[in-house]
């Protein structure tokens, strides 16, 4: 018997362990009455800490977490993606903060949820091993459950949280099973033995086996990513979970999936791309067509930008067929795609909170009429997000789609393109719509709202994205280049 | 010896049985009760392997998964408290006034 | 370059007027500030096409930096000889344009100057583009501006017009989109260079098949904007800057579609010109039915963009420079009409003609004005449109006389519509008492429609210093364009008389139109194709087959 | 040489300085008719400077290129704004400017009073302009330049009245008419520029026959076409008696003596292409007599006198092309000339008449309707004498102006077209009935005006009399300069003077001088019986044709054999109700309606997705299910990949 230890690196899951201690912290702290003003701040400076430890990380090359069994590994992938997180947890945070004041439910447990889900998260994208892969999930699900039943007397944040926890676990069981058969057909649930034994011959018991798990897998990761037909929860849940939470659950939550997806399909399942590809092109362009068509349809808001965000989901699908072992642009430009696209949900999702926050009515289409000319600076920020979102220069949203495009069509997918394009154009129906309704409509049917300033915490958040989309619009080089690095090191 | 596709059958009848558990009792808290059935299903299916593998981490796996599971069930348990209390009812299919 | 980044200053400092509006209080003065930047713009612009050496025929000014490097992209401007002259014409609508709607816009002005001047940007942008990545962010980018000016400055319906004329034009940009970065794809597999250099990619031998569904596409997003029937159903709703459209679009034509895909104009070449024509003669058929001012003005729009194309698509220089000349008159005559037209609305806000009548000795300076755009829309001889109908004309004969002919009943019913409305505005008696009290033009008003007219004249007594400029690059153009086209358009010459091939001055060789293999022109093109022009082995414009 | 002409320019810019400075500096009705006059007067004179250097030059040397500037380059295609001195163009001159300087002055005192006058002296100098520039101009699209100038000043000047509703109908449809004739013109050029390669008259009537023998009778007749609609001939000769409700001076000036016949100048100028196109000078011969006896029968009823006149001017047209066709086209310009005087005066001093009943008729009469006239001759004596003189001219009565011009024709066609002499001949009886008619209902028997109304019957002024006079004694004495070689061997100064410019034609036929007095004897009987027909009807009183002729040969005289009407029905209304399906139809119902019924398509879509989602989490779940077995099914291979 030799036991010996296995050497590991804390050092490898530090991002991780920043922001689980991070998380504790606020946690304990906002037991205490008196700093309750200060929590959203602390979690704020808190974020940045774990933000900059993970950009002083950036570039030094890969560091596992153990040799013998990595399960976590510190790449520029799961770094980029990390910050993409904080990104994102930090614009939630500073749209919340007047959202729960004026929802009276501005406790502690709030942000300390968050920063367990950004953990989550961050352990999914460092994972190299479907276990530490569930684990995150479950981490951030589990945040989420509570997140979104956060207004607990609230029946529309009731409901929305139990049907999301339903479906969610209903998923995770998917995943499990999905991981039981793959850790059958290859003895391990490391995303390297699997790629190994997809390398090798194979018995066609095994193959069923890696098939099967393949496809649980993708059913669960298409539950998170709302992907047609696993996308039914997202209207609902978004349009019951308090605003900032839909936020964050429309950005992060499907970001992360979305860097599991790529290491997955990108690193451990190229082997069995003749099965794979077809199945997701066919997933990806009816997510598509489905999140646009019925978007064109919906009045409120929250569930038109809950379709919507369906079919960006469906957008981003696209390139991972496009992902070689010769070129990463496929995934370099979903990681493109998600930085823009976290910015651009954060901001719309972002526009609804402040205005919540403040009492102004912003549920429906008819709500925003008039918008220009009673709220100009929140609803320029809503105009930029809306254009972005459809994908009109000098947007970041255009270059994005520009990139994503482009790399269909480098990967061969010219078709694909054309149509992913064309719904594209579908769904300027809908986002102008909202700038129809803010601009040309008069306002005069609106009751007298509430009067005052809009939080200045919100509105920082809010002028950062619209800038963030504007300059990414107009210089995107430095993006771009950092999201091919953050691909480079994928094998 | 009973052969690992014994226990595989089983633990796919048991998640199936899970699934189906979910998709048609109305009781908000059976079905929680469907849903830990399916990740139980998986369960066997790891104990399963780890057997046959000779190998620990599959056991060690089931272990976090139960984890995760009660994890889970805490705040399903809540959530299904919560919507007592806000409409007195626990039958999912009178939740439903988010939608289209 | 030492000298001022002239054609950068032009481009952007509209931008800074625009943000500078945001500072600004008052409508006056945001009146002021954009008047004031665009009118600087032409002045700049007016210093820059002092500077231009027309014989040259290549981009000058340019301006080269890189931008987006991993996808290939630079900020790569300059002028030719086309596109000096269209972006001259928008330097000079602008602050003309800004002017006239001085008191005709009196909501929101701050915005709508902020927009006006974005505008102006996307614009200049779109012509000055020696990047086709470039050139499609200005492209589309001139949604936004235009999408907010037709909304809430457009007249009824306007924001679903906005919308029409939105999802138009974006289903057409975004299969040109595809067709863009499959173009640069292509030539990333030619030459393992990724670029989107419009000058890298002229040289690029693409499969006729393929070429045939990119120029479909590129013709997709032009044919939405110029507009051609069946594309048209968006103009009548969101006419407000439709002129401002033609001369995109019509640019995008000539720049990108002629030179990019030569083999597949032999297919839809006709087809374009058949269309086309057929587009002149419905546009004016139904210019004849309306009653709504707008609404015809819209019609006739669509009949003149209609003429444009057709010069276009003759593929000669005649045809090419007709259509630079005739979108620049288009923009003077149709222009001067709406915004005449803006203002009588002004006045007695109706655009119904049957709402008029009797104007002639009620505000006679208006009337004289009215007269002058109409007649130049007519195609009068020594005003504008003449000279660009007559070239496009003389270009689109040596191709189809057929096609020129149906295309030339547009002029007969041109005169019809447009006196048609003329006759009910102006002349006969003052039925309505409204008419009576109505007040004729401000001093302010007269200078706008003075400086248009005279433009409109200038240009049809002495085109020559425009045709002039834009020689070189025409012709360098049809280098291009004909250069691996084996035999000459087939389906063009099939309806035309074979002309005697004993006359050497013939102008009607259809194989050389517009004689791009001029004496001395076969070393001059090459030369400055940019970067990777002369690079490609293949790159050498045929222009052999011209003296078949 | 060219600078020996170099002040040419000046000829057509002088007027349209005068137009410049009347319409931006000159407010003053009074020195806005002094400053037209005075432009077109120096116009006048430069033009006689022209002739007269013109005449100094050899035979040879006649034909004068003067290039001001290069107007359109655009590769191969290549146009000046050039000048052309020949003979022909000279005639042109002298005719354009001289008549219409005495329109000028006749205007001054016609339209002095009215309130726009300003714009009319405007409209009028841009016409002499634009009229000078067709003449001048020494390529085909400068020519169309100048056409479809006056084209637009005749619109200006129909409509001048523009509240007058038919006023301004009239002036629409004048240019669109018009347009028609255009549109074949500009094909004409475009061909002949296809093939020819040049649009210069040189260039192209130098040009080997060879290079435009394919096309030259499509050419000739598409231009011919033109030609037709400027020169109001049959079939497009409706715009020109419409266009009567113009101000008279200028049915004088543009539809009498100069516009209306730019069809016969533009004709005798591509005399070289006509020439080589039989079928084409068939065609010019055929639809100049079908005209001329046509527009002849309707002016034969008419009782509005300037609608006599239009239509009188219509048939003299048609003889000016039937000499045209029948390769006389010295005899074409030539009545040209002597039209140009005589009907410019015949309108004159209808306008005369017509001005001095204005105001002296009781309101609601119409001053034009010739049974409101009658008895006229002392009144207004001056007005009568110089519009006997011209009638007499105008009906061919020898040694008058008419009679030279006419005599020519009529010789050219019966050398060449028998049937068509025949046709002429017939019309000149009926040219002299229908203006001796005139004459009498106007000036000649009983008044038909009330006592009041006669009192108030003055003579016009002087100045619009002495153009009157002047005009009168060019009618009587206007022929003289094309004496026929019967009466005197030489004596065609005219014919002579413009022989270098028809050199190139083939010798005309003459026939002995014996056969040509006989002709013209005929001719002159013919024209004798149609004033003896006038005089026993309008001044005799006899019924005679009331017995004679059917009535419905008298309607369809006066209904104008209905062409207007058969237009409307068969054209007019058909394109309007084309335009309005095209509209309706095509355009809203099937491209904008199949637009909506795409986005309705895609809307409906929507909402049949948009309502499987029920919230009930167990469909949710149910779905997911659904769609977890078919991954499952396609990935593990039961559906195949």
């Amino acid at each position: 018997m030799n036991t010996a230890l296995p050497a590991i690196n804390l050092y490898a899951v530090m991002p991780q362990i920043v922001l689980v201690s991070a998380a504790t912290v606020v946690l304990i702290i906002g037991l205490f009455e008196r700093f309750r003003k200060g929590i959203p701040y602390l979690s704020l400076l808190l974020l940045a800490v774990a933000g900059v430890f993970a950009l002083n990380q950036l570039g030094r090359g890969p560091i596992a977490f153990s040799d013998t069994s990595p399960m976590m590994v510190m790449d520029d992938f799961s770094l980029v993606a990390t910050l993409v997180f904080i990104a994102g947890a930090v614009l939630t945070v500073l749209i919340s903060i007047s959202y729960v004041e004026a929802r009276s439910i501005d406790r502690g447990e709030y942000y300390a949820l968050l920063i367990y889900a950004v953990s989550g998260m961050s352990m999914m994208a460092a994972s190299t091993d479907l276990f530490t892969f569930f684990l995150g999930l479950e981490v951030l699900s589990i945040s989420l459950y509570v997140l979104i039943g956060f207004e607990q007397r609230d029946a529309g944040s009731n409901e929305g949280a139990l049907k999301y926890f339903l479906l969610g676990a209903f998923a995770s069981g998917f995943i499990l099973y999905g991981m039981a058969l793959l850790y059958g057909a290859s003895g391990s649930t490391e995303y390297e033995a699997i790629a190994r034994t997809l390398g090798e011959e194979r018995s066609d018991a095994v193959n069923l086996l890696l098939l099967g798990g393949l496809g649980l897998l993708l059913v669960g990761i298409g539950f998170k990513i709302s992907m047609v037909p696993f996308h039914a929860w997202t209207p609902d849940v978004y349009q019951g979970a308090p605003t900032p939470v839909a936020a964050f659950l429309s950005t992060g939550s499907k970001a992360a999936a979305f860097v599991v997806l790529i290491r997955l399909l990108g690193s451990v399942f190229p082997g069995l791309q003749m099965e794979w590809i077809p199945l997701i092109s066919v997933l990806a362009v009816l997510t598509i067509g489905v999140g646009n068509i019925v978007a064109l349809v919906q009045t409120n808001l929250k569930r038109l930008l809950a379709y919507s965000s369906i079919a960006h989901a469906g957008y981003m699908l696209l390139p991972l067929m496009a992902v070689s072992p010769d070129s990463q642009d496929g995934s370099a430009s979903i990681v493109f795609y998600l930085i823009v696209y976290t910015a651009m949900n954060l901001g719309a999702f972002g526009v609804l909170a402040v205005l919540a926050a403040r009492g102004i009515p912003c549920a429906t289409l008819d709500d925003l009429a008039g918008l220009g000319s009673r709220r100009p600076l929140v609803a320029a920020v809503m105009a930029v997000v809306m254009f972005s979102l459809a994908g009109i220069p000098p947007t970041a949203g255009f270059m994005a789609k520009f990139y994503l495009f482009s790399a269909l069509v480098y990967g061969g997918y010219v078709e694909l393109a054309v149509i992913g394009l064309l719904f594209s154009g579908v769904s300027l129906y809908y986002y102008l719509r909202v700038v129809v309704c803010m601009y040309m409509r008069p306002a005069a049917e609106v009751p007298a709202e509430p009067a005052g300033r809009l939080s200045y915490s919100g509105m920082t958040a809010l002028c950062l994205s619209a800038l963030a989309i504007l300059a990414v619009g107009v210089f995107p080089s430095e993006l771009l280049q950092l999201a091919e690095r953050a691909v480079m090191t994928l094998p | 010896m009973i052969p690992v596709t014994y226990y595989l059958v089983l633990s796919a009848v048991l998640f199936l049985v899970g699934a189906t558990g979910v998709l048609i009792r109305r009781n908000a808290i059976i079905v929680l009760m469907g849903i830990e059935l399916m990740l139980n299903g998986a369960n066997l299916s790891f104990v399963a392997f780890a057997r046959q593998f000779g190998m620990a981490d599959g056991h060690i796996y089931v272990f976090l998964v139960i984890t995760v599971a009660a994890a889970e069930v805490a705040i399903g348990l809540a959530l299904v408290i919560l919507l007592f209390r806000n409409r007195g009812t626990v039958n999912i299919d009178e939740v439903r006034s988010l939608r289209w | 370059m030492t000298e001022l980044p002239y054609l950068s200053l032009i481009i952007w400092l509209p931008v800074l007027g625009a943000v500078l509006l945001l500072f600004v209080k008052g409508d006056t003065a945001a009146r002021w500030v954009g008047f004031g930047v665009s009118a600087l713009v032409l002045v700049l612009f007016a210093v820059c096409f002092g500077a231009f050496k027309a014989h040259l025929g290549e981009p000058q000014f340019v301006e080269r930096m890189p931008w987006i490097e991993s996808l290939g992209v630079s900020y790569h401007i300059g002028a030719d000889g086309i596109s000096i002259l269209l972006a001259g014409i928008t330097a000079l609508m602008w602050p003309l344009a800004l002017l006239g709607t001085w008191t005709i816009v009196s909501e929101r002005v701050r915005a709508y100057q902020v927009f006006m001047l974005l505008m102006e940007t996307t614009l200049m942008g779109v012509f000055f583009s020696l990047d086709l990545f470039l050139f499609f962010l200005f492209w589309e980018g001139m949604l936004i501006p235009m999408y907010f000016l037709i909304g809430i400055w457009g007249y009824e319906n306007s924001a679903r017009a906005a919308l029409k004329f939105f999802l138009f034009a974006v289903f057409g940009s975004l299969l040109m989109l595809a067709a863009v970065i499959t173009l640069a794809f292509l030539h990333h597999q030619a030459h393992d260079v990724l670029t989107f250099e419009i000058a890298a990619l002229y040289q690029l031998s693409i499969p006729p098949e393929v070429q045939f569904w990119l120029a479909l596409a590129f013709i997709a997003a032009f044919a939405v904007k110029v507009p051609m029937v069946p594309f048209h159903t968006w103009l009548p709703d969101a006419i407000v800057l439709a002129v401002v459209l033609v001369k995109m679009a019509a640019y995008g034509f000539i720049r990108l579609t002629l030179p990019l895909f030569p083999d597949a104009l032999t297919e839809l070449a006709p087809l374009m010109c058949a269309v086309a024509a057929a587009g002149i003669v419905y546009g004016a058929l139904i210019a004849l039915a309306q009653s709504d001012i707008r609404r015809m003005i819209a019609y006739s729009t669509i009949s003149h963009a209609g003429f444009v194309v057709l010069g276009v698509f003759a593929l000669n220089q005649h045809g090419i420079q007709g259509a630079v000349v005739h979108i620049v008159s288009l923009a003077l005559s149709t222009g001067g009409l709406f915004l005449a037209a803006m203002m009588l609305v002004q006045r007695r806000n109706t655009w119904d003609m049957e709402a008029y009548g009797g104007l002639w000795h009620t505000i006679p300076v208006f009337s004289a004005f009215l007269l002058v755009f109409t007649l130049a829309s007519v195609g009068l001889p020594g005003l504008s449109s003449f000279v660009g109908e007559f070239l496009i004309l003389v270009g689109v004969f040596q191709r189809n006389i057929l096609i020129a002919a149906v295309a030339a009943t547009g002029i007969i019913l041109a005169a019809v519509y447009m006196l048609r409305m003329y006759r009910k505005v102006v002349f006969g008696p003052v039925t309505k008492e409204e008419n009576r009290g109505i007040r004729d033009l401000s001093f302010r008003e007269t200078a706008v429609l003075a400086c248009m007219t005279l433009f409109i004249i200038w240009i049809g007594v002495y085109p020559n210093p425009f045709l002039r400029t834009m020689e070189a690059s025409v012709q360098k153009l049809l280098v291009q364009t004909h250069r691996l086209a084996e035999s000459p358009p087939a389906g063009m010459t099939q309806v035309s008389i074979e002309p005697m091939p004993a006359d050497p001055n013939g102008p009607g060789d259809p194989v050389a139109p517009g004689d791009p293999a001029a004496p001395g022109d076969p070393a001059a093109p090459d030369g400055l194709t940019g970067p990777n022009g002369p690079a490609g082995p293949d790159a050498t414009p045929d222009t052999s087959q011209d003296t078949r | 040489m060219t600078e020996s002409f170099s002040y040419i320019w000046l000829i057509p810019f002088l007027p349209l300085l005068g137009a410049f400075i009347n319409v931006f500096f000159n407010r003053n009705p009074r020195v806005s008719g002094m400053i037209a006059c005075a432009t077109v007067a120096l116009s006048f004179l430069l033009a006689l400077g022209v002739f007269f250097q013109l005449i100094g030059l050899p035979d040879g040397e006649r034909s004068v290129d003067v290039v001001v500037y290069s107007w359109i380059t655009s590769g191969t295609f290549a146009v000046d704004v050039a000048f052309l001195v020949d003979p022909l163009s000279t005639v042109m001159m002298l005719v354009v400017t001289g008549v219409g300087l005495l329109i000028h002055v006749y205007s001054i005192g016609y339209m002095g009073k009215d309130a726009c006058c300003v714009r009319y002296f405007s409209y009028l100098n841009l016409f002499m302009f634009a009229m000078l520039i067709l003449v001048m101009g020494n390529n085909f699209l400068l020519m169309f330049v100048g056409w479809e100038g006056v084209g637009l000043c005749s619109y200006l000047l129909i409509g001048f009245w523009c509240e007058r509703r038919s006023a301004a109908n009239a002036g629409m449809k004048a240019f669109v008419v018009n347009r028609i004739g255009d549109f074949a013109f500009i094909l004409g050029l475009l061909l002949i520029f296809l093939y020819a390669g040049s649009l210069t008259y040189a260039d192209v009537f130098a040009a080997d026959p060879a290079v435009l023998a394919p096309v030259i009778t499509a050419v000739t007749l598409l231009l011919f076409i033109g030609a037709m609609g400027k020169s109001a001939q049959v079939p497009l000769h409706v715009w020109l008696p419409d266009a009567m409700e113009g101000p008279t001076p200028v049915s004088a000036l543009i539809h009498a003596a100069t516009m209306v016949t730019a069809g016969v100048y533009m004709v005798a100028r591509c005399h070289v292409l006509f020439a080589q196109s039989a079928t084409a000078m068939t065609v010019v011969a055929v639809v100049g007599a079908v005209t001329a006896i046509f527009a002849a029968y309707i002016a034969l009823t008419q009782y509005d006198i300037k609608r006599v006149l239009a239509y009188s001017t219509v048939s003299q047209l048609g003889y000016m092309f039937l000499a045209c066709g029948v390769g006389y086209f010295t005899a074409g310009i030539f009545h040209l000339v002597t039209h140009a005087f005589f009907k410019a005066l015949l309108f004159m001093g209808a306008g005369s008449v017509i001005h001095a009943l204005e105001h002296a008729l009781e309101k609601g009469k119409d001053p034009q309707d010739l049974r409101n006239m009658g008895g006229l001759r002392d009144l207004m004596p001056v007005t009568y004498k110089s519009m006997l003189l011209a009638t007499l001219a105008i009906a061919g009565i020898a040694p008058f102006a008419g009679f030279f011009s006419k005599d020519l024709i009529l010789l050219g066609a019966f050398v060449n077209a028998p049937v068509l002499w025949l046709v002429g001949l017939a019309t000149g009886a009926m040219t002299a009935f229908y203006m001796f008619r005139l004459l009498f209902m106007t000036f000649g028997g009983e008044t038909r005006l009330s006592r009041d109304e006669t009192e108030k019957v003055r003579e016009s002024s002087r100045v619009m009399t002495i153009p009157l006079v002047l005009l009168a004694v060019l009618s009587t004495v206007g022929g003289f300069i094309g004496i026929p070689h019967v009466f005197a061997s030489g004596m065609d100064r005219f014919g002579g003077f413009l022989a270098p410019v028809f050199s190139g034609l083939p010798e005309a036929q003459v026939p002995s001088a014996s056969v040509e007095l006989a002709l013209m004897v005929l001719a002159l009987l013919v024209a004798a019986a149609g004033i003896w027909g006038a005089y026993t009807v309008y001044v005799r009183g006899n019924r005679v044709f009331d017995r004679l002729v059917p009535r419905a040969l008298y309607t369809l005289s006066l209904e104008k054999f209905y062409v207007d009407e058969i237009y409307d029905t068969f054209i007019v209304g058909p394109v309007r109700k084309i335009a309005r399906a095209c509209w309706r139809i095509l355009d809203a119902a099937i491209i904008d309606g199949g637009l909506t019924l795409a986005a309705l398509t895609v809307r409906s879509m929507g909402n049949a997705i948009r309502y499987t989602q029920t919230g009930v989490v167990q469909n949710y779940a149910l779905i997911m299910v659904i769609g977890a077995l078919v991954v499952f099914a396609y990935i593990t291979g039961y559906l195949g990949p």
